[in-house]
């Protein structure tokens, strides 16, 4: 089979390129009440290359240039084609038969044709299978020798590069709070192509080079990231409805990130994690001066955070101090008993502390210099979008909890914890006072939990017990596991998936928690270590050779998350 | 005086309930050391699948005399939730088998909020509460001073009897040897002539027929179903079966009964009143985890495993 | 070949601003009724928040789709002089945070002229500032939480938001409204109370409770089930203990159903009463026995003409979901802001923020016969509508046994 | 003659009703090595657990230079008695390194505090104890391959390295359950050379072995044990000439001893 290798991508090449010029829909799919948002175009018009359709067209021609250009690792570099173009065949092809009732919409329908996506769908699948037939070959490993500046101008650009990725497929689609019908499909094509461009970059070794440089420059990286997180208002995001999300993600981001202590280190289940946030956001209401706070006194922010903080710990320390006689499965069991009796006991209203089912509402905006954390924002003449102020206060408290993370993770406690983890007998056989390191696993997460709630409930104005349920926990939990346990660009990664994707993908929202739960099946399946997978835990979990991975090869996957999730990694 | 005994009658058939749901934790528990999240929307599936036969199998005729629709719908939801809990073995657990221990929980809990999503979208009316027929007698009975529906009472005869039969078949035939032997040691087992495979898929197909009976009767009992009446009922049944001990088929129903009266004492008894009878079940819990982490029937050794 | 991985980047890139930049917006083909309108000055949109995933979908997605039909009729009846209206349905999913994500993405939409929702209370307090500060006007067809328009303070009301409207009552005139019907009509004395501990239920518990006792009746117990809780009998036995010649329920028909159905298999055979939160059908279809009350809002739908027309209206669009308990609300709530908005424009006006003020002006002062009754609202943005109607479930059906004003 | 730094006396263990040990006494000099030999379930390991506070004994006491021990294995640890295990158990996905700087743990000072900030005098600590951890793994030959992570290694090397994480604690007795089990003539040669290098660093060492070639000519002292009771005690010569022991333990068919390693090694896990 492995000379077929070669004309089978040539012949699928050609064929996603034809479809891509082909009609896809027998009608024009502009669809319901949105005539003048509407960007998916589904024409008659041969050359009208726009959109996925362009996208399309690159992936094809990429497969031909590719197949013939002397590549080293060209069956990565073919797959990655592969899987995009297939991605974006199949979204697209499934979306107008689902949205257009019927294969009638790709086939022939009212005496028009369009097999676009019929043909896409088969030159792709074709396309993949030549490059799986492809010999295997080791993984390119790029080296160059540079001087140190010209390493940082590189980390410069592909940081750059990487957040004008994310905020174009963010934004695919051009949509800033305008709500678009076709906004699931163009963002998902968007994904794949973005997908399959980090795909060939990784296999060509592109990503590795790059995160063995961020590696080596730590300081100079981390001063780069946090900057582009800064930048984030001046982009195409800058608007309410981003900073809102992103705003969102981040305190989710933050309580992931304190979880991925508890249950990434030092391996406790944590079922009832977001009750600690809901304890933070309470304390933090009830000082904030709000008039359905039982006390009538309104605390600096800063100071209320602090206390939230504390409180939240002392409630972890409590929850956690089961641990000493209590395991595994049974700790599960008892923290997701608490999380229960959390949210009853906040239903209830006890001693006044939680506004009961009337939540305690109308929490006052923070302000700085006079500026409300609500209010707009312009600076050098830049008119910043309102809440910015609040987006910048969360990008100080995930800083701040990826410090505590990162520094905690690397010190003599950080190792006690993955030993605990790891062994807890023979942790306790070397000297690691098991018991007391558990309950600091759980009193810091509580912590970083409770200030991440404090900071939660005054974005919100409002602290009700009903943001803090069940549910919720499996979604922060669902997000580390997601991300890659025991790292924190996947308790970001995971956070940000887990609430990008409802948003972008609104218009599926009656199937989200369908998909969801199918997915945390499938991940656990076939990538039980998660997206990013931490260097020590992907050596455990993974079955597959998944040497050499970084940040940017994992975010290939996710346009193929389901379709692909057993390719991933390979 | 009523009151205390109404309240006790209320309190066993909850708890009757509750043990046919808690009986298949225990046992997956005791054989593959997982906690199947996924148990209570076993239960649930059977309801809807006994529901799915009344309205859809069942001629007009038949579904106005109750021996005849109920054992049906009976028969049809115990079939339902066992080929759920078999692809669910089979597709999301099996594979899992070695892999660490936070794998399957999660996989659990992902084909929780799957199955009841599944139902909640495809099943007619699902989206919200769907009437359940009152597939037996109707009329309440009067015992003394207290009041039960005589469908209350089937669910506890039946949850009783099951449990016993379950109890004997575990104890006495050679399936239920196999299945305390590889419960014991899987690996001793397989040397031993078992398939452990077999064994687990008997397991799981046990629990989901007692699930699915159970899940019947409930409906039959409360008179509606909703896709979410898996995630409580199955949270109390494996509270129970911690309670009892996991592993331990007769400490799963004695920890069922407990809940069942706790729960309904709680109303009367305790500070907090009906608000807070579910705060007072969750605390038990803890303090049984914490003080006694066997369970109140498990074997010592058991936890340590 | 590095150079051609940056090409094709480069080439992706470019498509991305392609795409940004160009569209094919062709007319749609079916389902357009516009056709006959002039709607050369584009379109507006009037915003849903509501669950529309989740265990309260069956009432959110009754929501969207009654705003919806108000929409399909305005844009047939061409009421909004150049311009045709959207419908954009965003889901809550019931929880706070993503409900303030929905009407911050609604209130950063400039077309979007009022927003409709939300259902649940809680929603609401978040969704409230976000929209007032963009001055979005919103109109709840279900909130029922008084503090929403007074304040926590009802003896001493203050208006929250002046972009803040609802077309149902609150707790405070339904309540007492059933206290006055169950005390004094049905002469019963003996009365316990029962809630879900929810916004909703909660409020309306409380406010007739006040009622009652003022009434003359005793309150001979209170209980509270659980938002998820199915086997009532635990509460049941408690309150027959308590022997009351009558229940009233605070909450939703998905618990109210049962629970009645329970209450008669133990013996306790009392009628239930409750709001237009069981005010619906499936309340009867889950186990609602004769006798047990309800009120609900305006006159009985057989006696108002507005409210025929929107049931027949509703059915013969053919929509998927019920209108369900809040649909008659949703329709009258986006019939206010498309009618207020027409008022606004006039003519020949032209949409833009600067008619933001004016529109919420037009819609404190609008004032019209709807399908739950006539639609207008007092200072603080509360329905002025106190027509009130006590159904009873008679046969498998709801009939209206009193309808009039509520007087204080 | 000076007190022993470890010293067991007349410990006994029951485990509800059945008698694991019986009245059973050691004492270990300084600088000295001892062997523990026994045929299977002699319990020669619930001995060790014993030793280590992983037990609590029924009745008697272990002293450690004349303190009794405290009940719990951590803070034994930090008195200064140090183990491997029977089956090796590394921390899996641990680098080397890691884990001999967990080793490490009980001798650093680092409050959360500390950890959190990572002061001066943080940093001085962690350098400090990789460099003592570097020089533990150059000690026990495993200088190069400080960052594999330790499930990679191949089995002679985990032996090694659990040796390294437990010189980490800075013991003054070494326990070392089985040390040579599954190892070739070459490797059990470079462990006895180790474990002589180990006593010459002044560390007490016990060693339960089944290698009884091994044990003779490795300790100092041997103690035999059978059925949970002390059989006969002495020096190597003593022990072996002893007939008793002949009968109890090396009169057997090699094969079924065997077998027994064999047994021991799947089942008996502390």
């Amino acid at each position: 089979m492995k000379a077929m290798a070669r004309p089978l991508i040539i012949v699928g090449s050609i064929v996603v390129i034809i479809g891509a010029l082909l009609p896809w829909a027998t009608f024009v799919l502009n669809d319901g009440p949105y005539p003048d948002k509407a960007t998916l175009e589904f024409f008659d018009a041969p050359f009208g290359l726009s959109s996925f359709r362009l996208y399309l067209e690159i992936l094809g021609l990429a497969g031909l240039v590719f197949c013939f250009v002397p590549l080293r690792d060209k069956i990565r570099v073919l797959k990655a084609v592969g899987w995009g173009a297939l991605g974006v065949a199949l979204i697209n092809t499934l979306f107008i038969i689902g949205d257009g009732g019927g294969f009638g919409a790709v086939t022939v329908a009212d005496g028009v044709t369009a097999f676009g996506g019929i043909a896409a769908v088969i030159g792709a699948a074709v396309l993949l299978y030549g490059a799986f037939q492809l010999p295997a070959e080791p993984k390119v490993v790029i080296n160059p020798k540079l001087p140190f500046w010209a390493e940082w101008l590189i980390l410069l650009v592909a940081f750059v590069a990487l957040l004008l990725l994310i905020t174009e497929t963010l934004t695919a689609g051009g949509h800033s709070g305008v709500s678009d019908p076709y906004i699931g499909p163009l963002f998902l094509s968007y994904l794949s192509a973005a997908g399959a461009l980090l795909g060939v970059l990784w296999a060509v070794g592109v990503t590795k080079w790059i995160s063995d440089m961020s590696e080596r420059h730590r300081i100079f990286s981390i001063v780069v990231l946090v900057a582009c997180a800064v930048a984030v208002p001046f982009t195409s995001l800058g608007n309410d409805y981003w900073m809102t999300i992103t705003a969102n993600i981040g305190v989710y981001a933050a309580t992931a990130i304190g979880l991925n202590i508890v249950v990434g280190l030092a391996g406790l289940l944590d079922l009832g994690y977001v009750a600690f946030m809901g304890i933070g956001a309470f304390v933090a209401a009830n000082l904030s001066g709000a008039v359905a706070a039982e006390f009538g006194i309104r605390l600096p922010f800063l100071l209320a955070a602090i206390v939230a903080g504390i409180v939240a710990g002392l409630f972890g320390a409590i929850v956690g101090s089961p641990t000493l006689r209590v395991r595994g499965d049974y700790l599960a069991i008892v923290t997701l008993a608490f999380g229960e009796i959390f949210v009853r006991v906040s239903q209830n209203n006890i001693g006044g502390l939680t506004g009961g089912s009337n939540a305690i509402p109308n929490i006052p905006d923070l302000s700085l210099f006079g500026t409300g954390f609500n209010d707009s924002l312009t600076i050098g003449g830049v008119q910043l979008p309102s809440g910015v102020l609040y987006y910048f206060l969360i990008v100080v408290l995930v800083a701040l909890v990826m410090f505590v993370f990162g520094n905690l993770k690397n010190s003599r406690i950080g190792r006690a914890w993955i030993a605990i983890r790891e062994d807890e007998d023979v942790a306790r056989a070397m000297g690691v006072k098991t018991g007391k390191l558990k309950i600091l696993a759980f009193m810091t997460g509580a912590t970083l939990a409770g200030l991440a709630g404090a900071v939660f409930a005054h974005k919100l104005a409002t602290a009700s017990y009903d943001s803090f349920q069940f549910n919720q926990s499996v979604t922060l939990l669902a997000a580390v596991i997601l991300g890659g346990m025991g790292t924190i660009p996947g308790a970001v990664l995971g956070a940000a998936l887990l609430f990008v994707l409802p948003e972008e993908l609104r218009q599926f929202s009656d199937y989200r928690l369908l998909f969801f739960g199918l997915a945390l099946v499938v991940i656990m399946r076939f990538r039980p270590q998660g997206l990013i997978a931490d260097r020590h835990r992907r050596a455990e979990l993974a079955d597959q050779d998944v040497t050499g991975e970084s940040l940017d090869d994992t975010v290939i996957k996710e346009p193929v998350a389901v379709a692909g999730a057993k390719e991933a990694g390979a | 005086m009523g009151t205390l005994l109404q309240q006790i009658a209320n309190g066993l058939i909850f708890g009757g309930l509750i043990a046919m749901v808690a009986l298949g934790y225990t046992m997956v528990y005791g054989i593959i050391q997982l906690i199947n999240f996924a148990h209570g929307e076993i239960f649930m599936t059977g309801a809807f699948g006994g529901l799915a036969v009344y309205s859809w199998v069942l001629p007009p005729a038949a579904q106005q005399i109750w021996y005849v629709a109920l054992p049906a719908m009976l028969v049809g939801g115990a079939i339902v939730s066992v080929v759920v809990a078999l692809l669910m073995e089979r597709f999301a657990y099996r594979p899992l088998r070695n892999a660490p221990r936070l794998a399957p929980l999660i996989t659990a809990l992902g084909v929780s909020v799957f199955l009841q999503e599944l139902v909640r979208i495809f099943f007619p009316g699902a989206s919200s509460a769907v009437p359940f027929p009152n597939a037996f007698i109707t009329a309440p009975l009067h015992i003394g001073s207290i009041t039960i529906p005589a469908s209350g009472l089937l669910m506890l005869i039946v949850s009783v009897v099951l449990s016993i039969v379950l109890e004997t078949y575990v104890n006495g035939s050679r399936m239920g040897r196999a299945m305390r032997a590889t419960a014991q040691d899987p690996d001793t087992a397989r040397l031993m002539g078992i398939n452990p495979d077999r064994v687990i898929v008997l397991t799981f197909a046990i629990g989901a027929v007692l699930a699915g009976v159970g899940g019947v009767l409930y409906g039959t009992y409360i008179h509606n179903v909703d896709p979410y009446i898996g995630f409580q009922n199955g949270l109390f049944a494996f509270a129970a079966a911690v309670l009892g001990g996991i592993g331990s088929i007769r400490g799963a129903v004695i920890g069922a009964f407990v809940i069942g009266l706790i729960k309904n004492l709680a109303d009367i008894y305790l500070p907090g009143g009906t608000a807070y009878d579910y705060v007072w079940i969750f605390i038990l819990l803890i303090a049984v985890l914490v003080f006694r982490p066997q369970g109140l029937f498990g074997e010592a050794e058991r936890v340590r495993a | 070949m590095r150079n051609r991985t940056v090409k094709a980047a480069v080439v992706v890139m470019a498509g991305a601003l392609a795409l940004a930049a160009c569209g094919t917006n062709k007319t749609e083909s079916g389902g357009g009724g516009s056709a006959s309108c002039d709607t050369s000055k584009g379109t507006l949109t009037v915003g849903v928040i509501a669950p529309l995933t989740g265990n309260l979908a069956a009432l959110g997605l009754g929501i969207q789709h009654s705003a919806e039909l108000a929409v399909a009729e305005a844009n047939e009846k061409c009421t909004v002089k150049g311009y045709k209206l959207n419908l954009d349905a965003e889901d809550d999913q019931a929880t706070p945070q993503t409900g303030a994500q929905a009407a911050t993405k609604l209130s950063s939409d400039s077309t979007v002229v009022g927003v409709v929702g939300t259902l649940n209370s809680s929603v609401a307090q978040t969704v409230q500032p976000i929209l007032s500060g963009k001055k979005v006007p919103q109109i709840s067809p279900a909130n029922t939480n008084p503090s929403l328009t007074k304040g926590a303070d009802l003896n001493n009301p203050k208006r929250q938001f002046p972009s803040y409207f609802r077309v149902c009552t609150t707790d405070n005139y339904q309540g007492p409204d059933a206290a006055d019907y169950l005390v004094k009509k049905a002469g019963k004395k003996k009365i316990a109370i029962i809630q879900d501990g929810k916004t909703y239920g909660a409020g309306l518990a409380a406010a007739f409770t006040d009622r009652a006792t003022k009434d003359g009746a005793e309150i001979v117990d209170k209980e509270q089930v659980g938002e998820k809780d199915t086997d009532f009998s635990g509460v049941l036995t408690k309150v027959k203990a308590a022997s009351p010649d009558a229940i009233y329920y605070g909450g939703e028909y998905p618990v109210a159903g049962p629970l009645s159905k329970q209450a008669a298999g133990l013996g306790l055979n009392v009628p239930l009463m409750g709001g237009d939160g069981i005010y619906d059908p499936k309340f009867i279809d889950l186990g609602g026995k004769e006798g047990d009350l309800a009120t609900s809002v305006g006159a009985p739908t057989d006696q108002l003409d507005s409210a025929k027309d929107f049931v027949k209206a509703y059915s013969a669009k053919g929509y998927k979901d019920p209108y369900a308990a809040y649909g008659a609300f949703s329709y009258d709530a986006a019939n206010a802001i498309i009618a207020s908005l027409a008022k606004t424009l006039g003519d020949s006006g032209t949409w833009s923020d600067s008619e933001r003020d004016k529109l919420i002006t037009n819609i404190g002062s609008y004032s019209a016969s709807g399908a739950t009754g006539q639609v207008a609202f007092d200072q603080y943005g509360d329905s002025t509508n106190k027509v009130l109607t006590v159904y009873q479930v008679s046969g498998k059906d709801w009939k209206a046994v009193q309808t009039g004003p509520f007087e204080g | 003659m000076s007190t022993p730094v470890l010293q067991a006396r007349d410990v006994s263990m029951v485990f509800g009703g059945l008698t694991a040990l019986k009245n059973v006494s050691l004492n270990l000099d300084e600088g000295k090595i001892v062997g523990l030999i026994g045929p299977n379930g002699a319990g020669k390991t619930t001995f060790f657990n014993c030793l280590t506070g992983l037990y609590t004994p029924t009745t008697g006491q272990v002293l450690l230079k004349g303190a009794v021990l405290p009940g719990d294995p951590a803070e034994v640890t930090a008195a200064g008695v140090a183990r491997t295990f029977q089956n090796i158990r590394l921390f899996p996905s641990m680098t080397v390194l890691e884990n001999v700087l967990l080793g490490r743990h009980v001798r650093m000072r680092q409050g959360p505090l500390a950890s959190l900030f990572h002061g001066p005098s943080f940093r001085r600590g962690e350098a400090a104890a990789r460099d003592r951890a570097r020089e533990l793994l150059a000690f026990v030959g495993l200088g190069k391959v400080e960052d594999e992570l330790s499930r990679n290694l191949p089995y002679g090397d985990q032996r090694r390295l659990e040796i390294a994480r437990a010189l980490a604690t800075d013991p003054a007795v070494l326990l070392l359950d089985e040390p040579t089990a599954g190892m070739n003539p070459q490797e059990t040669e470079a462990a006895r050379q180790l474990i002589f290098r180990i006593r010459d660093l002044g560390i007490s060492v016990v060693v339960i072995e089944h290698d009884t070639k091994f044990i003779f000519t490795l300790c100092d002292q041997v103690s035999v044990l059978v059925q949970g009771e002390l059989l006969v005690e002495g020096t190597p010569d003593v022990v072996r000439g002893d007939p008793r022991v002949v009968e109890a333990y090396l009169g057997k068919p090699p094969e079924e001893v065997e077998a027994e390693l064999q047994a021991v090694q799947e089942g008996e896990t502390p």
